[in-house]
């Protein structure tokens, strides 16, 4: 399916979607309440079929956090970029672990090296890090005098 | 049906052991398969090729010059900050003063290699090493500067 | 039955398998509930090698940050450069000659091999047999000394540039890679006589560690642990990069779904890898092997995504460009964390043993989990 | 002819020409108690850079080279820096157990020697039990194993215990039926008297081919009975690190390390006897000018080389297989070798009461 096709599919499913120009797949945001409904409608519809989430990250733009997803389907081979705005302060999204397994390492990463919490993860805690750590270093503002040596 | 089964399981998997066993026997009896190089013991018929990236090193020709101009191409390339030109003025014989490095201090136990920095080289002034015998006692001593004491720079490069 | 495993009673010994465990292949810690020798859960605490090598890109230039990607997955290090360069001259649109692109392939191909057959020996290991891996060394060697003669090191080749490969081909590389095909061809049918057929091999990997297709694809796994339950994700077949849609080459699915079809899936891309470097290696193009690009490189704004296939799967660069000389923010998407979250799902319910055979077969190097 | 058996024999007449008969007696234990313990700690060294060495030249490599000629003293040098090792106890770790379960694993394996004949006539004890008494003591080694596992107080430790538990127990039965096949033909547990009776032939070309069967299936079990791979389970290095002596250090290692290795010589040894004819030189039927070449070559250069031989074969085995787990190997045995070797029993019963043997 190409990029228009697959816009106009999305939008059928839901209207709400804002698309941003640029980039080789079809990019959309999406407001953090209702990316569970989105992505279980993309991830059952027949004509779509995303069961493949290959890339989950988060990006700090000093002014908020976005969430990135990379969803395609290994029966259409098309891909969609989904993002999401969070508030740097508190951000909050519901885990998408429900859907695809591979989310929860994924978002366990992000939780603990941007501090997005993810509600209803079965099991958020740091993965990479010691338990206690302070900060997330992943954002841009993060500074540690100890083990970030500046050349 | 059962036992004719179970008997060709046991022969089956009595044979795909043997025939591991050839092939370990076979190494055992044929000593010139081994391809065991005595490491510190062919030191001096041991050949790098010459692309092999062990450190960075300067050439200096016998006149004890060498061809840096201070450009700093190379620390901008680097990295990790492994190399840091520190520059002075020279009064030519003109009596202009001109840029040349003072010391291109090297730290080896930064570099990973990559080979940035003399690809990054206008002047082709410094170039990749063999030698890939680096352990010392302490780690000062991985930091060294490229450019020989009292060395200028050769004549004709800018 | 797995949610009757998934909870923790009185009498369950907790093992930590790792930090430091001869199997773990570097610094992978487990920490694993088992009732008697059956696993009940396996839980991998991660980090130990973690150096936060997307926080470094961020402050290296786009030249840069390639070389350091050779140090995630060491084993597949060309590959990496690979897919970072490819993003790279996605942004910047660089055409890369001919010539280079033969050259990248073939190089790929190499270090597929080489990490391909470095996996037989540590697997062989896992299971119990060590005269593999000294074997598979003595092959991979060969294919170093290539690569050193070529790129100028072993392991980490940093031989990629934004726009082609760092120096041209080293004058000796076809008569030597030549040797190393009828070398391998010999050698790889060995592996089999070795190992592929042995009894008790085949034992201890079949039905072990069971990866559904839908599994497969919920856990997000890709490369030969994919291959192995039957989902067709080769990036070389999928999504061609380089010259890989005007190759010849089959894309090796197996539909076992156990330990024992991961194993087929890589032993036969190692065959399919050397017909690759067999149809291009008198086939190299005379030309450029460097396009020519501008000193400092600087990505438009935008986003850019590239993925190959590396030795273990699907690698993906996601850079973030604000039109500086550095990315703004770099993601690498490794293979080895995505395929090494379903370990928890293979492990419940097989022994001890199994789990050693089932991260072998997973192939999980350790720096491209942590990165 | 110069032989062990003159040796031993004219050094008794010299003690009991010297001294009183009991104090003679107590004499030649001593002798016997130094020279088994000399044997052991030679054995140990011999085994180790065998296996060494073959594993080498199994794995294309040169194998330890440095020490001695072609490394021939590099067990010697291994041993001496175990001496020198401090040997850790764990804390939590059961001291008194954790000290003694080496001890055992020694004790064990020295007891084993006494039965075995090496030479013509140089038997240290030929009990007419011997066969049963090899079996009977081989099982105590298990005891030493579980004892050092459990003293440990690690998990490691324990479960590779728990494993070799399982493991000795059921290729006990096998390793007792193939022997038992044996013991049939000849009608008597005196290792000796087994000897003698290959006189005319070894047992496994006497025997047809069950006594072949019975002896794959006492190489196989022994093997696991003395867990080495491809039965290493109570080690399994690749599993469980190094298994019940993850936690030994030393000397207690090494103490486990060569009781490992004397076990498996005395396994070859019982082996060499049972079906190779111990100490008998290869007699082919009616060859008399071969038979009395092989006549030459001493009595105990025959029982060494076929040890060796076994020995060998057992190495072979280490170095080419994957291991087992642990299921398949209980399986292995009660599902393959303990229903074979019982019908081979019979066959083989049925064989003695017809005659049907050479």
């Amino acid at each position: 399916m190409s990029n228009e096709e697959l816009k106009s599919e999305l939008v059928a499913l839901h209207p709400s979607l804002v698309f941003e120009e640029g980039g080789e797949w079809l990019n959309m945001v999406i407001e953090p309440s209702e990316l569970i409904p989105f992505a279980e409608k993309i991830r059952s519809a027949d004509h779509l079929f995303f069961d493949y989430l290959f890339c989950l990250t988060c990006v700090d733009w000093k002014t908020h956090l976005t969430m990135v997803y990379h969803f395609s389907s290994t029966k259409y081979r098309h891909t969609i970029v989904l993002k999401s705005k969070l508030d740097r302060n508190n951000p909050e999204i519901e885990t998408l672990c429900r859907i695809w397994k591979t989310a929860e390492f994924h978002e366990r990463e992000v939780f603990e090296l941007f501090g997005v919490k993810f509600l209803h993860h079965p099991d958020l805690r740091n993965l990479i890090l010691p338990d206690v750590w302070n900060g997330f270093p992943l954002r841009k503002d993060y500074e540690d005098a100890v083990n970030m040596i500046k050349l | 049906m059962f036992l004719k089964d179970y008997i060709k399981d046991v022969f089956g998997a009595v044979k795909s052991l043997l025939i591991g066993m050839r092939r370990t026997g076979y190494y055992f009896t044929h000593h010139k398969e081994i391809i065991t190089q005595q490491y510190p013991d062919n030191r001096d018929t041991l050949v790098l090729p010459e692309r092999f990236r062990g450190e960075v090193v300067m050439p200096h020709d016998e006149k004890n010059e060498h061809r840096c101009t201070g450009c700093t191409a190379c620390e901008l390339a680097c990295p990790n900050g492994t190399i840091k030109v520190i520059t002075k003025f020279d009064i030519t014989p003109e009596g202009k003063k001109k840029k040349a490095i003072d010391k291109l201090v090297y730290h080896l136990e930064l570099c990973t290699m990559c080979n940035l920095c003399i690809e990054a080289c206008p002047s082709d002034a410094i170039k990749m090493a063999q030698n890939f015998e680096h352990s010392v006692f302490d780690r000062s001593q991985l930091t060294k500067v490229l450019n020989k004491p009292g060395s200028k720079i050769m004549d004709g490069v800018e | 039955m797995i949610e009757e495993l998934a909870t923790t009673q009185e009498g369950d010994l907790v093992i930590n398998v790792g930090p430091q465990h001869p199997s773990t292949h570097g610094v992978l810690h487990l920490v694993i509930t088992m009732n008697g020798e059956t696993i009940k859960k396996v839980e991998p605490h991660l980090g130990y090698i973690h150096r936060s090598i997307e926080k470094m890109c961020e402050s290296l230039s786009f030249r840069q940050f390639i070389y350091v990607t050779s140090r995630m997955d060491y084993l597949s290090s060309h590959i990496n450069n690979h897919g970072c360069a490819l993003c790279v001259e996605k942004g910047l649109q660089i055409e890369v000659p001919a010539r280079a692109q033969v050259i990248r392939v073939l190089m790929d191909e190499l270090t597929r091999i080489a990490s391909h057959v470095l996996w037989w020996g540590a697997l062989a290991m896992d299971v119990g047999a060590l005269t593999p891996f000294f074997h598979a060394f003595r092959e991979r060697e060969a294919i170093n000394d290539i690569m050193e003669e070529t790129c100028g090191a072993r392991l980490t080749m940093n031989y990629m540039a934004p726009g082609g490969v760092m120096f041209d081909i080293h004058p000796n590389f076809q008569k030597r890679v030549h040797a190393f095909i009828e070398l391998f061809k010999s050698k790889i049918d060995e592996y089999d006589e070795l190992v592929t057929d042995n009894v008790i091999f085949k034992a201890r990997m079949q039905g072990i560690g069971m990866l559904s297709y839908e599994d497969a694809i919920s856990y997000g796994c890709s490369g030969p642990t994919a291959r192995g339950s039957g989902v067709k994700c080769d990036i070389r077949k999928l999504y061609p990069y380089e010259i890989y849609n005007k190759l010849q080459f089959e894309e090796i699915i197996e539909t076992g779904c156990d330990s024992y079809a991961r194993y087929l899936v890589r032993m036969k891309e190692m065959r399919q890898s050397l017909s690759i470097i067999e149809q291009l290696i008198d086939n190299i193009p005379e030309g450029e092997f460097l396009a020519k690009t501008k000193a400092v490189l600087k990505l438009p704004k935008g986003e850019f995504y590239s993925k190959v296939e590396t030795a273990r799967g699907e690698f993906g660069v996601y850079i973030v460009s604000e039109g500086g000389t550095t990315p703004y923010r770099i993601k690498f998407r490794s293979p080895g964390f995505s395929n090494l979250s379903a370990l928890d799902h293979m492990a419940r319910g097989q022994k001890i043993g199994d789990l050693v055979a089932m991260m072998g077969s997973l192939d999980l190097v350790i720096p491209d989990i942590d990165r | 002819m110069w032989s062990l058996s003159d040796i031993t024999n004219s050094i008794q007449n010299a003690l009991n020409r010297a001294f009183n008969p009991t104090f003679a007696t107590l004499t030649e234990m001593v002798i016997v108690g130094i020279c088994v313990i000399g044997l052991f700690a030679v054995l140990g060294l011999i085994l180790v850079i065998m296996e060494r060495k073959v594993s080498a030249y199994m794995q294309v490599r040169l194998g330890p080279n440095r020490v001695g000629p072609k490394g021939m003293l590099q067990s010697l040098a291994d041993t001496l820096k175990l001496l020198l090792k401090e040997g850790l106890t764990p804390d939590g770790a059961d001291k008194f157990l954790f000290n003694l379960a080496p001890v055992i694993a020694m004790i064990a394996a020295m007891l084993l020697l006494a039965p075995i004949a090496f030479a013509k006539n140089f038997q240290i004890w030929d009990i007419n039990i011997g066969v049963l008494f090899i079996s009977a003591v081989s099982s105590i080694s298990v005891i030493s194993i579980l004892m050092a596992g459990w003293a440990s107080n690690n998990k490691y430790s324990l479960l590779g215990a728990m494993r070799s538990g399982a493991q000795i127990v059921s290729y006990e039965l096998s390793a007792g039926l193939s022997v038992l096949s044996v013991v049939i033909l000849v009608g008597s547990l005196k290792l000796s008297d087994i000897v003698q009776s290959q006189e005319n032939g070894w047992w496994i070309f006497k025997g047809h081919i069950p006594m072949i069967i019975s002896f794959v299936i006492f190489l196989v079990a022994v093997t696991a009975e003395t867990n080495r791979a491809p039965f290493d389970l109570a080690e399994a290095e690749s599993e469980l690190t190094a298994g019940f002596h993850t936690e030994y250090s030393g000397m207690k290692f090494a103490l486990f390390f060569l009781a490992e290795y004397v076990n498996v010589f005395i396994v070859c040894g019982v082996g060499a006897t049972l079906f190779l004819g111990g100490w008998m030189p290869l007699h082919i039927g009616n060859w008399h000018g071969f038979n009395h070449v092989m006549d030459f070559i001493p009595s105990s250069i025959w029982f060494f080389g076929k040890t060796f031989f076994l020995i060998f074969v057992i190495m072979w085995f280490r170095w080419t297989f994957p291991r087992l787990r642990i299921d398949q190997l209980l399986n292995l045995e009660w599902k393959y070798l303990l229903p074979i070797s019982m019908f081979n029993i019979l066959l083989v019963t049925l064989m003695a009461i017809m005659g049907w043997h050479f």
